[in-house]
């Protein structure tokens, strides 16, 4: 196993298990931080994939797609954190959600 | 080299000018309404010129910052996306026209419904700008970022009404598209891994019927189905356009849902079919789930109680129509494609001119309950007739651009020896006829009315024209199907792919 | 070919991440979980710098671990917690699908062929020279890949307007203008930090760093500025320079993309000699605005008008 | 007449209605438009007149690609129309004077009159389609302008049945245009059975062939009377045109024989429930029903006819049927709007001579339309033994029927409204010369007016009118018809669980209770949609997504 391949799967496994707290928490702020989590897990196997080992340089179009994803990230973060707020200052609960 | 501007570039225009129209809306705010309402105009503007340049045969590509593909981003309009420019441009301008009297600035806001009118100019621009990138882009990634953008100013505008069910709505929205974008991103990166590209052209001459792709595929397609409400995924569909201002609902329905439909059409024409991705069976998987948005969604429009909300799930049936293209027409563009193609665009002239004629409901009636709707005298004769013609395209009753959708639809369903995509629609047309004729019928009932009160003429001929906006929408959901010839002759355009 | 095995390194790092990823969503507490998520971002910073990431890597410690987590500690009092769960069967059904989905990635990834996978460095690396900068990573975010990077900063601002459309007050922020070690700190981190975007922003043309980082550097002055209730920091109150300032970056931008493209050229294609400069240019200006956009985001609404009638 | 002058002539047929109706969208033209109706149908009637031979003009833009124009079939549908909608707007003018309303009902007179004029010179299965439900939708306007419980009912019983008749002849005519190869021109050939079912289904619909009828009884008497005038008169007449349009003619025996027995039905059914009724535009309604029957029994003659030649002449003689019972059915029906009780002398004989002279030529008295009509079906030749007889009998029904209508008229009182007798005597005299005007009626007066025609003829009204006379005694004066108007629907009602139908006068009388069917049918809605609601959950949605991406995949791998 390389250690390209071996970050990858973490990154699934990170992926997958973000998922499943996704989709089962029902707190808003758990919700947030697991859907960043996904997005990281997909960023881990993103640049996983940019490694060519330690004397090619690596790939840097994953890299660059990286912090794209990372600034829209917390963009999408931010924004969801003023919503939650909103949703709690009026009176919603996170189950409705 | 002569001193002459170069020709205006006006697929670039489509996106740039809504982005620098936002940023200067946000940063002039009084002036917002007027910044904005100049952008969009520039914009509609700017696609029509791209369509007739298009519909001219022919198709519009630049390699942005000269770099060719792969290394680069290319910009790609054929005459499907050419046309749903045009549709976003001219719908926007519509639902602006009208924001300037529901959104301005002046007005209290309490009329305004809405707590930050400012904030509806910048989100619509941006929306604008990203919905513009998104039907241009031919590069997978850059999808993702036209996506992400499409799907953060569609939830700042559910929000933007203020309503408490609005914030959860918009919260749930929120949610579903992020992980929506993602699972779209995880199969960029998954046939990035596989054949490192990004573009959509070159990927077509590479990819192969192997494990890697075809679950790149997978969590593509069922991202984007998730982001366009396909059932059962279409939870978040409801709240968020029944809840939100009529103007954003307008722009979310007509507009916001298309955008991830044309990407799973275009994906699965240009990317999985030609390349032997696209299987019957995820075909068949797909249409069945159209079928049971047909169904599913009208019926809960025929059992809404309050108008709005019979207009949303009319939505979530619709979204179903467009998807019975991947069974009907296999891998390749056929009848069923230009159907759907046909149904999105007067779906969109449609669907905008109703919601926009629920806030008129809603604001001279105080209610939007279908059971209490009368032809009261506060409701304008236009707004009726508005919604009747919107109606006439929703259902398919000719001559709409709805009703030929819907033929060419069937056509190709009965070609194809397809009975139970026949069937579904006929159902599907008869559910959503007694949905709409619901409303309808209760505008000849003869009313007991409150005393007769002169229908108020607005103030001045701008405002006047106004009035008229959600008509000439539901006119060009009609006139599409009067000069259907003409949107199809222009489908074809660089349909090859 | 030994370079590519995995190492005991890789094996810890990996653990660690998943072991933290785990421990975070698994946590009751609120507080706890945030602790453990900027942790985690922390250890994931690693993990970029051992794949060679070292621009990712600057981006996550800054961005994704310590402004998020900032982020969501200074919103979780306003968050109450919620301690329903899912009904048991959901929770089957999602343990399922999720372990569905890790077989399948993990199946699909280890069918890629990882020691000559086809990739889009061939091209990088052959056209960097024509890009006007030395940093690959650069030279895609601005040049090759430069309209990505502008739809994005679209994407910044639409988190801008929705944050401000949500949260007409801002939540206040306690200033810490009386604790003097925090105050004797901060005229030594204020100017640092300044400098070092600046360096970051320089850097970014021919090392790792470039705007985005040096947009977090310099967001993180502009918070101690606030945490310190300095009266004229950027954020205390609504200006139009303010929002000028937050779309800086945007117009720039677009004025350069088509300014380039008025001599008959593609969008965003910078004249070769220029390259360098209309890149550092753009990246000057996003350095501001992200910076901007960042502490907006942190401050969590808008702050009260300065100018004259509240909006 | 030039090719040019007539094309255009062609498409302002259609056209001039279309656009004097969407005139309606604006409020400050609304007022002008009850004057303007009735200038709307005059293209078409000089089209109908004076152009001569076939003319066609394809408008490749228009839906996808459509082709309008006139030939034999549509000119006689054409010229009928016109007069109709003619006299129907004229009278409508006078009639709707005073009501506030009157701008909203012509915008939609104008419309249902382009479809209806549309379908006349349509030559492609596109905009037959369109001009037919433009001009199905826009009646409903027509059915409810009143407003009251009993239109809203009867509105809403026309607009289910108008959905049902759309949707089969959409379908049917996709079908028939897919089978045909030809896009958009359905094959004369051979059209698959489904297609030929639903089309029938369609087109049954709109000629209120029995059973499928229910929606007419209703709606025409609702309409205000110059709306009954041309629904009776020209509209349903629409079915029969796109039967001879779209079907295979001849060479469908079996379906010929079937609507056969069919239209005998309907011809008596229509008589037996015609007599019962109180209201005299229910009871013309009925007899729409009865000769709309006979009209059916001659398209299915020319359906099963051996030959093509015979097929022509059996169209031709529903075609003459056609243009009879056009014309007497709306001179009819603007007669309702008078009130021989309450006219003196002169003014009561004329009413009375003027209602009967239609009504002589609906029972088929020598000499009149009716004869020849029946005549030229008789002389056909064709059809089963029983046919003459069968014939004889529906006149007899017919007389009776007539008797009984003269005799609710001739009591009717109240006001008449200013203006509105002019246009029905214009309805009159149509009804007694303006069939002459087409050459085969011309020619079969001829041939009618012999002895044992005549006697043929004779026999039936006096049989008729002895026992229309003594019904009328018997039932005298009841105000509510012995059975509902709507008939079946109304037997239905109790299992179906439909509204009751308000009583016969409309009173103010509140909602009915709803039978169970009914409620438990809104209480199966109501659960759906709490199901469909209770779905709006994070973790059901999250779940499903995932659901579907194993499904894709799956189906994805399989092959």
């Amino acid at each position: 196993m390389t250690a390209a391949l071996w970050h990858a799967l973490v990154g699934a496994g990170l992926f997958s298990l973000s998922l499943y707290h996704l989709i089962v928490a029902q707190d808003l702020l758990r919700r947030i931080i697991a859907v960043n989590l996904l997005g990281t897990g997909l960023f881990v196997i993103l640049v996983a994939l940019g490694y060519r080992g330690p004397d090619a340089p690596p790939d840097p179009v994953p890299h660059a797609l990286v912090l794209t994803g990372i600034v829209v990230a917390v963009s999408a973060t931010g924004l969801a954190l003023a919503l939650a707020r909103r949703v709690h200052a009026s009176g919603g609960r996170s189950e409705d959600v | 080299m002569s001193d002459a501007l170069p020709a205006p570039d006006w697929a670039v225009l489509t996106v740039l000018l809504p982005l620098l129209g936002a940023a200067l809306a946000f940063v002039a705010e009084r002036q917002a309404d007027r910044i904005g309402f100049a952008a969009t105009t520039g914009v509609a503007l700017s696609s029509v010129m791209l369509l007739l340049q298009v519909a001219g045969g022919a198709p519009y590509q630049q390699s942005i910052g000269g770099w060719a593909v792969p290394l680069g981003i290319a910009l790609k309009a054929d005459g499907l996306a050419a046309l749903m420019l045009a549709m976003t441009g001219l719908v926007g301008l519509g639902v602006a026209a009208q924001a300037l009297r529901t959104m301005a600035s002046e007005l209290p806001p309490a009329r305004q419904g809405t707590a930050a009118p400012w904030a509806f100019w910048p989100l619509w621009l941006l929306l604008l700008g990203g919905l513009n990138a998104l039907y241009l882009s031919a590069d997978q990634f850059n999808l993702y970022v036209t996506l992400e953008i499409v799907s953060l100013a569609a939830v700042g505008l559910t929000a933007l009404s203020g309503k408490p069910e609005a914030f959860t709505a918009a919260m749930r929205y929120l949610l579903v598209g992020f992980l929506a974008s993602l699972l779209y991103l995880l199969g960029v990166a998954l046939l990035y891994a596989r054949y490192g590209v990004l573009d959509i052209g070159t990927a077509q001459s590479l990819l192969r019927p192997e494990p890697v792709a075809q679950l790149a595929m997978t969590v593509m397609l069922a991202g984007l189905a998730l982001k366009s409400a396909l059932f059962p995924l279409h939870f978040w569909l409801p709240p968020a356009h029944g809840n939100a201002a009529a103007s954003a609902s307008a722009l979310l329905s007509a507009l916001v849902v298309k955008a991830s439909v044309y990407l799973v059409l275009r994906l699965w024409f240009d990317l999985f079919g030609p390349t032997g991705l696209a299987t019957e069976a995820a075909g068949l998987l797909l249409g069945l789930l159209g079928a049971g948005a047909i169904l599913w969604g009208s019926l809960q429009a025929v059992l809404a109680e309050r108008l709005k909300l019979l207009v949303a799930y009319s939505t979530v049936a619709q979204v179903g129509y467009l998807f019975l293209a991947l069974p009907l027409d296999g891998t390749e563009r056929g009848l069923a494609w230009q159907g759907v193609a046909m149904l999105a665009l007067a779906h969109a002239f449609a669907k905008s001119a109703m919601f926009l004629c629920c806030q008129i409901v809603q604001d001279r009636l105080g209610h939007d309950r279908i059971r209490a709707l009368t032809s009261s005298a506060k409701l304008p004769r236009s707004t009726q007739l508005t919604l009747a013609l919107a109606a006439i395209s929703l259902i398919g009753l000719p001559p709409s651009g709805g009703f030929v959708g819907k033929w060419l639809l069937l056509q190709a369903s009965l070609e194809g020896g397809f009975t139970l995509w026949t069937a579904v629609i006929m159902a599907g047309t008869l559910l959503s006829a007694t949905a709409m004729f619901r409303v309808l019928v209760r505008f000849f009932a003869a009313q007991p009315d409150d005393p007769v009160e002169a229908e108020a003429p607005p103030p001045g001929i701008t405002a006047r024209l106004i009035d008229l906006v959600p008509f000439a929408l539901a006119a060009v959901a009609i006139l599409l199907g009067l000069v259907a010839t003409w949107p199809l002759m222009v489908l074809q355009v660089g349909a090859g792919g | 070919m030994s370079g590519l095995l995995i190492s005991a390194l890789d094996l810890v790092l990996g653990l660690l991440t998943l072991g933290l990823a785990a421990a975070t969503l698994g946590t009751r507490d609120q507080a706890r979980m945030l602790m453990l998520f900027v942790t985690f971002g922390g250890v994931v910073a690693l993990l970029w710098v051992r794949l060679r990431a070292p621009d990712v890597a600057l981006a996550e410690a800054s961005i994704g671990a310590a402004l998020t987590g900032g982020l969501l500690l200074r919103m979780r009092p306003m968050l109450p917690p919620s301690d329903g769960n899912a009904p048991r069967p959901i929770r089957a059904l999602a343990a399922a699908l999720a372990l569905g989905t890790f077989a399948a990635l993990a199946w699909a990834l280890s069918l890629v062929d990882w020691g000559a996978r086809p990739s889009l460095a061939g091209p990088v690396f052959e056209r960097l020279p024509e890009s006007g900068v030395t940093n690959p990573v650069t030279a895609v975010l601005l040049n090759f890949r430069a309209y990505d990077t502008l739809l994005e900063v679209a994407v910044l601002l639409v988190a801008v307007v929705g944050v401000w459309m949500l949260s007409p007050r801002a939540p206040a922020l306690t200033p810490l203008r009386d604790d003097p070690l925090f105050l004797a700190l901060l005229r030594l981190l204020v100017p640092f930090l300044c400098i070092l975007a600046g360096y970051l922003l320089w850097l970014g043309s021919f090392a790792p760093g470039g705007a985005f980082q040096a947009g977090a550097a310099l967001s993180a002055a502009f918070l101690f500025l606030l945490l310190a209730g300095v009266p004229d920091a950027p954020g205390q109150a609504d200006r139009a320079w303010l929002r000028a300032a937050l779309v800086m970056g945007l117009a720039v931008f677009i004025a350069v993309a088509v300014g380039v493209s008025l001599r008959g050229a593609a969008l965003l294609e910078y004249p070769p000699a220029q390259a360098k400069n209309l890149i550092l240019l753009i990246e000057a200006a996003l350095t501001v605005s992200i910076a901007l956009t960042l502490m907006v985001l942190f401050q969590g609404g808008r702050p009260a008008s300065r100018d004259g009638a509240d909006p | 007449m030039s090719a040019g002058t007539a094309t255009w002539l062609v498409l302002l047929v259609p056209l001039l209605p279309l656009l004097l109706g969407t005139l309606g969208a604006f409020r400050g033209l609304r007022a002008w438009l009850p004057a303007l109706a009735v200038l709307a149908p005059l293209p078409a009637l000089a089209a109908a007149l004076l152009i001569e031979g076939d003319v066609g003009v394809r408008i490749p833009w228009l839906l996808l690609d459509s082709r309008l124009g006139l030939d034999g079939v549509g000119r006689v549908f054409l010229a009928l129309f016109a007069c109709l909608w003619f006299l129907g707007s004229w009278h409508a003018f006078f009639y709707l004077r005073l009501d506030p309303r009157r701008g909203r009902f012509a915008a939609l007179l104008l419309l249902a009159m382009a479809g209806n004029l549309g379908t006349a010179v349509a030559q492609d299965a596109l905009s037959f389609y369109a001009a037919f439900a433009l001009m199905s939708f826009a009646s409903y306007g027509l059915v409810v302008h009143d407003g009251t419980p009993g239109s809203l009912r009867a509105g809403r019983v026309y607009i289910v049945l108008v959905v049902l008749g759309e949707l089969a002849l959409f379908s049917g005519l996709v079908l028939a245009v897919a089978a045909a190869g030809a896009p958009f021109e359905p094959g004369r050939a051979a059209i698959p059975g489904l297609a030929l079912a639903l089309l029938s289904l369609g087109f049954g619909i709109k000629a209120g062939l029995v059973p499928l009828h229910v929606w007419l009884p209703l709606a025409h008497p609702a309409a205000p009377v110059p709306a009954s005038a041309v629904l009776s008169g020209a509209m349903i007449k629409v079915g029969l045109l796109g039967a001879l349009r779209f079907l295979p003619l001849p060479g469908l025996p079996g379906a010929g024989e079937g609507l056969i027995l069919l239209g005998a039905a309907s011809a008596l059914y229509g008589v037996a429930v015609g007599v019962l009724q109180t209201n005299p535009k229910a009871l013309l309604a009925y007899s729409s029903i009865s000769q709309m029957g006979l009209i059916a029994i001659g398209l299915g003659l020319a359906l099963s006819a051996p030959d093509p030649a015979l097929a022509g002449s059996a169209v031709a003689a529903a075609l003459l049927f056609t243009l009879h019972h056009g014309f007497a059915k709306a001179a009819l029906f603007l007669g309702t709007a008078l009130a021989p009780g309450s006219a003196a002398g002169l003014g009561r004989w004329l009413r009375m001579i003027g209602l009967g002279l239609p009504a002589a030529a609906l029972i088929g008295l020598p000499l009149t339309s009716g004869a020849v009509a029946k005549a030229a079906v008789k002389d056909l030749g064709l059809g089963p033994a029983w046919l003459d007889p069968f014939l004889s009998v529906s006149s007899a029904a017919t007389a009776l029927l007539l008797v009984r209508f003269l005799a609710l008229m001739g009591g009717r009182s109240g006001e008449e409204k200013p203006g509105t007798l002019a246009p029905w005597l214009a309805s009159v005299l149509l009804s007694a010369l303006a069939v002459w005007a087409w050459a085969p009626a011309a020619e079969g007066l001829a041939s009618s007016l012999t002895a044992p025609t005549i006697v043929d003829s004779l026999w039936p009204l006096g049989v008729g009118v002895a026992l229309g006379l003594g019904l009328s005694w018997f039932l005298g004066s009841s105000p509510t018809p012995l059975v509902p108007a709507g008939d079946l629907l109304a037997f239905g009602a109790g299992a179906a669980g439909w509204r009751r139908p308000p009583a016969a006068a409309p009173t103010a009388a509140g909602r009915t209770p709803r039978r169970d069917l009914l409620r438990t049918a809104l209480a199966r809605g109501a659960e759906l949609a709490a199901l469909e609601r209770g779905a709006h959950i994070w973790a059901v949605g999250a779940v499903a997504s995932a659901a579907l991406a194993a499904l894709l995949l799956a189906s994805l791998l399989s092959s």
